[in-house]
């Protein structure tokens, strides 16, 4: 375990308008781990996640980036320290091609890496690959969740932050998807923060998490830990399961 | 009259471009019953609601709305604003849409703008301060109080809709959509983001609409949990198209259910239940970290 | 006929500049939502501008082409440039405060730097009309009619060739840019979902102001065409040439940019042949009265994308 | 006020030298071009005259300002108290709403005895009508724009058919002004709703563009429907208003004879006061009766969200209409207000620029505040007859004051918004809360 974390975030509460969308989020995730958030729909785990990239800015508390103080930063700036962001709902750039999504992707990245990081997209995901002249829009949801994580990957980031990959996708792109990630972060070290509703595969896939409950972070602990908490499965698993 | 067909939806399809968001989607709500349409996100529950309330014309389909008297409303041929005045179908939305910078007791008035508007005379008599306006103010405030106590929300009366903490915003919305009269109630995720008590207190306002009044509820919810508790009948959708239709009971035991919920295939669900079974039996001794 | 081709080419040249000036509205329009009222002054400034430049150049229809070419280069240049300073300005002082704020303050901002503009040229330059002695002359007749009725030439002015050339190249121009290079694609990035362009690492007020700054320039090419093309210029042309501009972008469909320079052509050509064929008098009613048609029977325009609503 | 330079920055001295160089470059590029060399016409062409000194004095004025700007307004760190305390500015806020209740009375009491305190000359009644007008003209607007929140950049188009209306009738049927003045506002209303009709289904910016090109194709139909209108010449000998039948002339049967008092041209302009006086209030009292009817309230909710508006039965473009022909109304009269007054009127007086100060009226007095609008038409109208003696330059700062006081208060000087009914308590709504109409 690192000294340091990579990204620690303390007493952090953010506010949309009036309303508190935060209330005091405290949390921190290693070098080279995947940490997820899970917790129901609303309970502001996009809210953290949006913080973190400065949009909408804490109003208290601190977000430290690699040794540095990014809470007040503009978010462009925090997106050229090297985290890169694949946002709730992927917020693909529809009328552009899949071609042009990644290379906005790589707007921060050294432009030398570009062919290489292309060449690993395609192969992390094939389907990008034969459509890379289509439209954002008219591709499906899954291969628009593909490209959002390609996306924020042409960044060359050292922390990527996933905001619900699986959502809306069909069970064996989710696989897909989470074996994707785990690649990543097996292989070329990769910090992942991974916000996830569908609380199973996420914390399967998981070296830790914490679970949000109306803006406050209320459990943590391993993956298998939470898994594991009648808590949890009443919340999540219970209510289809049993 | 409680179980008759109030809305008959048949063989909706509704598509956006090459996209299908409903695929031949056919249920009915009874009233007197709440009604829940649930599925995960993206699963295609707010793009019917738009087309029963009018928003989007559906691509096919037929929407029909009983009423009591024997009237019948094809909902799909109807102008939006005109769904709620003569079919009485009153709707919330996902992202609340109140009239944040009116009151409480404003936002209740807007909704009884039809009669009132009648008992102003078009406004010509309500200018000149002839005819009934004054009464029908009056009843129309008294309608508006009756709700604001079963919402809870009688305090907050004179305050600006947009100060209202989330979950009070949430039951004004509903007591709101309950001020035009409705026959049937659409709701469109009431509990996301509330806290338990807030919950609490929906579930109570809910249960109180459907045993007092003679209306039918339409739910859409994403947590199945809230769900449980007070739907009569669930109609459970995947991917636009219905998976599965029945009483909370068999919804509960049905594999198709849970594993569009688990984000699982099918086959995969006795395998991964099994192994939260095993993952729990093994960290139950330890205690929670 | 021979009437309707010499409409036909007054018609597209006057396009042209409507066009050129409608890019502007269309590009700011898309990347910030906002009418940028004040963009019909900025190409004002850029005709006064080049007019001084051309001034000081001491360029008269007697210079010689190759001089006269060149000349008009350096002045295009110039008035390119200080417009697009003004332009910018006029972004930071008066619209970047308010970004983010409630939609009506841009467009008040926008109304009052207007009316700072036009007065501050005013007051600057005088409020009389500028005339230009023509420097661009001669042309080529392309079509020839002898009957009863005497001789009709159907002729293009050199000055008419140089207008609908020089757009050419700079649609062809801009268009590269807006479809090839990190920085158009900055701008569409922008234009269509600026949160997630900022999550990309895009610096969203810089790619905001150089949009200000394209629109600022394609203004002021404008501005010099017009000058000469008409030869008289005064503090309130910008007006009145703005308005029909928006319309001509809106009519071509909002945020697109072959669109304005369609919609520019549409208007151009609407108000020739009105002229032309039933009075000059209501020209500009007949393009407005266009504009109200197209936006309540194809409110996307004739180019642009239809938009559903979110409810 | 926001400034991307971020203040910590700027304090730097390398970062500030830089900026002010910015600045110096960017102004010398405007002032040194447009100000710096001025074309004269002469014989035979144009020739330039330097006036380097002047535009070098700007850019000074420029870079200057901007320093100062770095050394006190943007240099406070974040969170340091505002210039204005929060204190002192909530009060004054309360000062402008809270005293509403006795600044309004006081005010009208005021507005009432006007004509008679002894420093009241012609000049000050003549401006007081001139303002009472854009009053009015604004509260018409507030209808529109304020309360159902469609923006409408074309109100003077309105304002233009009421005086032609007057005009017309007046002259050619020779009815009274208290017979053409309903006309007036009818024909207004019923043209606001031929024109609302098809274009209100737009959304905001698109309306208000639609609503622009309107106001010009009347104006310009005004100015070249020549033997209809007189064209650009106008229509002149417009009947003077009378007072009840008793005409302000000299002479037996005259207002100053009936009553026995001394022939004084003050008589009439008094009496046009009241007039405009009079219609103002009307607007204003219509108004304030209509925001408690259920119409009233449909606008404010359309303001606020037009789809929740749906959801609710509400016929939005019926709602929409009616906003529209009622602003349209009021605009007619004033229209008749002012033929009568002027006696004289022609498309000049009708050009966007009047659309754009009756706008800036309601926006900067704060959107749907009645004393908003009395406040900005007073400093509006008032303050452009303080820079009377700068003939040249008012307009100059008319447009500067227009940018730096929405950059100062975007939601206008009184953003609260009051209810329009309550249960028990009448509280203010803060103008955080209150939508503008965005957009749909």
């Amino acid at each position: 375990m690192n000294a340091q974390p990579l990204l620690a975030v303390s007493d952090v509460e953010t506010f949309y308008g009036r309303i508190q969308a935060l209330r005091g989020v405290s949390m921190e995730v290693r070098q080279g781990e995947i940490v997820t958030l899970i917790g129901a729909n609303g309970a502001g785990k996009s809210t953290l996640m949006m913080t973190i990239c400065g949009s909408p800015q804490a109003r208290t508390g601190r977000i430290v980036y690699d040794g540095q103080d990014i809470t007040a930063l503009p978010t462009h700036q925090i997106m050229h320290m090297g985290i890169a962001q694949s946002p709730e709902g992927r917020r693909i750039f529809g009328r552009m091609t899949v071609m042009e999504n990644l290379m906005i992707g790589a707007s921060v990245a050294d432009p030398g890496h570009f062919d290489a990081d292309i060449e690993r997209a395609f192969t992390l995901f094939p389907r990008l690959k034969d459509r890379r002249e289509q439209r954002g829009g008219t591709l499906s949801g899954g291969e628009q969740q593909m490209l959002a994580i390609a996306r924020a990957l042409m960044a060359r980031p050292r922390l990527l932050l996933l905001d619900e990959p699986s959502l809306g996708l069909a069970p064996l792109v989710v696989k897909q998807i989470f074996g994707a990630i785990r690649e990543l972060n097996q292989t070329d070290g990769l910090t992942v923060f991974l916000v996830e509703q569908n609380a199973y595969h996420a914390l399967k896939l998981a070296h830790r998490g914490y679970v949000m409950v109306n803006g406050k972070i209320t459990m943590s602990g391993t993956g298998t830990e939470l898994l594991a908490r009648e808590e949890i499965r009443a919340a999540y698993l219970e209510g289809g399961a049993h | 009259m409680a179980g008759d067909a109030l809305l008959e939806v048949e063989h909706l399809t509704m598509r956006f471009g090459g996209l299908t968001a409903v695929d031949d989607l056919s249920f009915v709500a009874r009233r007197g019953e709440i009604t829940a349409l649930i599925g995960p996100n993206g699963a295609g529950k707010t793009t019917v609601f738009n087309c029963l309330t009018g928003f989007y014309k559906p691509t096919v389909g037929r929407i029909t709305m009983h009423h009591e008297t024997g009237d019948t409303f094809l909902l799909e041929r109807m102008p939006d604003f005109q769904i709620p005045r003569e079919a009485k179908v009153a709707r919330t939305f996902q992202n609340i849409r109140l009239f944040g910078g009116m009151t409480v007791l404003e936002n209740l008035m807007v909704a009884q703008h039809n009669p009132l508007m009648r008992a102003s005379g078009f406004t010509f008599g309500g200018v000149l301060g002839i005819g009934g306006y004054r009464a029908a103010e009056r009843e129309a405030v008294e309608l508006a109080e009756y709700w604001l106590d079963k919402a809870g929300l009688m305090a907050r009366a004179d305050d600006a809709a947009g100060d209202l903490p989330y979950g009070d915003q949430r039951r004004l919305e509903i007591a709101r959509a309950m001020c035009t009269g409705p026959k049937l109630l659409c709701l469109d995720e009431p509990a996301a983001g509330l806290n338990p008590r807030e919950s609490e207190e929906l579930n109570r306002l809910l249960l109180f609409i459907r045993k007092e009044r003679d209306v039918g509820i339409l739910l859409i919810e994403h947590d199945m949990s809230v769900v449980m508790g007070i739907s009569d009948h669930i109609v459970v959708l995947d991917y636009g198209a219905k998976i599965a239709d029945g009483t909370p009971e068999q919804i509960r035991n049905d594999p198709k259910v849970i594993a569009a919920y688990l984000g699982v295939e099918d086959e995969e669900v006795e395998e991964v239940e099994h192994e939260i079974e095993e993952t729990a039996a093994a960290a139950g001794g330890e205690g929670t970290a | 006929m021979e009437y309707f081709v010499q409409q036909l080419i007054n018609g597209i040249t006057l396009g042209s500049i409507y066009g050129l000036i409608a890019i502007g509205y269309t590009m700011v329009y898309g990347i910030v939502g906002m009418i940028n009222f004040a963009h019909g002054d900025i190409f004002m400034v850029g005709s006064f501008v080049s007019l001084i430049a051309i001034t000081a150049l001491g360029l008269t229809a007697s210079t010689g082409l190759g001089l006269t070419i060149l000349a008009l280069i350096l002045v295009l240049i110039f008035a390119m440039l200080i417009a697009s300073v003004y332009g910018w300005t006029v972004e930071r002082i008066a619209y970047r405060p308010l970004r983010g704020s409630f939609r009506l303050a841009p467009l008040i901002t926008a109304i009052g730097m207007s009316i700072v503009l036009q007065n501050f040229v005013q007051i600057a330059q005088g409020a009389r009309v500028k005339p230009l002695q023509p420097i661009i002359q001669d042309g080529y007749t392309i079509m020839r009619r002898v009957d009863d009725q005497g001789e009709f030439l159907v002729q293009i002015s050199n000055m008419q060739i140089f207008i609908i050339v020089l757009t050419t190249l700079l649609m062809v121009v801009f268009s590269l840019i807006i479809a090839r290079t990190p920085l158009g694609r900055a701008q569409r990035a922008c234009e269509q979902d600026r949160k997630m362009a900022a999550l990309s690492g895009i610096n969203v007020d810089r790619t905001i102001s150089l949009t200000f700054v394209m629109g600022a320039a394609l203004a002021a090419v404008a501005g010099l065409m017009f000058l000469l093309y008409y030869g008289v210029i005064d503090f309130f042309i910008g007006f009145v040439a703005g308005v029909k501009a928006f319309t001509a972008a809106v009519l071509g469909g909002i945020g697109s940019l072959p669109g304005a320079m369609l919609g520019g052509m549409v208007i151009g050509l609407i108000e020739t042949f009105w002229s032309a064929y039933f009075s000059i008098e209501y020209k500009d009613v007949a393009a407005f009265a266009m504009l109200a048609l197209v936006l309540i029977f194809l409110p996307q325009g004739l180019l642009g994308k239809p938009e559903v609503e979110k409810v | 006020m926001a400034s991307a330079a971020s203040p910590a920055s700027a304090r730097r001295p390398a970062k500030l030298a830089a900026d002010l160089g910015v600045t110096a470059l960017l102004s010398l590029a405007i002032f040194g071009t447009m100000v710096g060399l001025r074309t004269e016409t002469i014989p035979g062409g144009l020739e330039l005259q330097p006036q380097w000194t002047s535009a070098l004095a700007l850019a000074a004025v420029a870079v200057v300002g901007r320093l100062v700007l770095h050394l006190t307004v943007w240099s406070r760190p974040e969170g340091a108290p505002p210039l204005l305390p929060m204190g002192v500015r909530a009060r004054v806020e309360q000062a402008a709403t809270g005293t509403g209740k006795v600044f309004g009375p006081a005010l009208l009491v005021f507005a009432l005895l006007l004509p008679f305190l002894p420093f009241t000359d012609r000049y000050i009644l003549d401006l007081s009508i001139l303002v009472l007008t854009y009053v009015m003209l604004g509260w018409g607007l507030n209808i529109v724009v304020g309360l159902a929140g469609l923006l409408d950049l074309g109100y003077v188009a309105f304002y233009a058919v009421g005086a032609y209306s007057y005009a017309l009738l007046a002259m050619h049927f020779g009815w009274s002004f208290w017979l053409c003045l309903p006309l007036a506002g009818i024909l207004a209303a019923f043209w606001g709703i031929i024109l609302g009709f098809p274009v209100l289904r737009l959304r905001g910016d698109y309306l208000a563009i639609v609503t622009l090109a309107f106001g010009e194709i009347i104006r310009i139909v005004l100015l070249n429907w020549y033997w209809f209108t007189g064209g650009p010449d106008g229509i002149s000998g417009i009947p003077r208003p009378s007072f009840f039948g008793i005409p302000f002339d000299r002479g037996e049967g005259g207002f100053a004879d009936t009553f026995g008092l001394d022939f004084s041209s003050m008589h009439r302009i008094i009496f046009l006061y009241f007039l405009i006086l009079a219609l103002a209030l009307l607007t204003n009292f219509v108004t304030m009766r209509l925001r408690r009817l259920p119409i009233g309230r449909a606008w404010e909710a359309l303001r606020e969200d037009e789809i929740a508006c749906r959801s609710l039965g509400l016929n939005t473009t019926s709602v929409k209409l009616t906003a529209f022909a009622t602003g349209a109304m009021f605009g007619g009269f004033a229209g008749a207000f002012f033929a009568t007054r002027q006696g004289f009127i022609s498309p000049e007086s009708f050009t966007f620029i009047e659309s754009a100060l009756i706008l800036a009226i309601v926006v900067l007095g704060g959107m749907g505040s009645q004393i908003g609008v009395v406040i900005a038409s007073v400093a509006l109208i008032g303050g452009f007859e303080v820079f009377r003696e700068a003939e040249d330059f008012r307009m100059l700062i008319f447009g500067v004051a227009m940018v730096l006081i929405m950059i100062w208060r975007p939601r206008g000087l009184i953003a609260t918004r009051e209810p329009s009914i309550f249960l028990r308590e009448k509280k203010s709504v803060s103008g955080a809360l209150v939508a503008q109409g965005e957009g749909h």
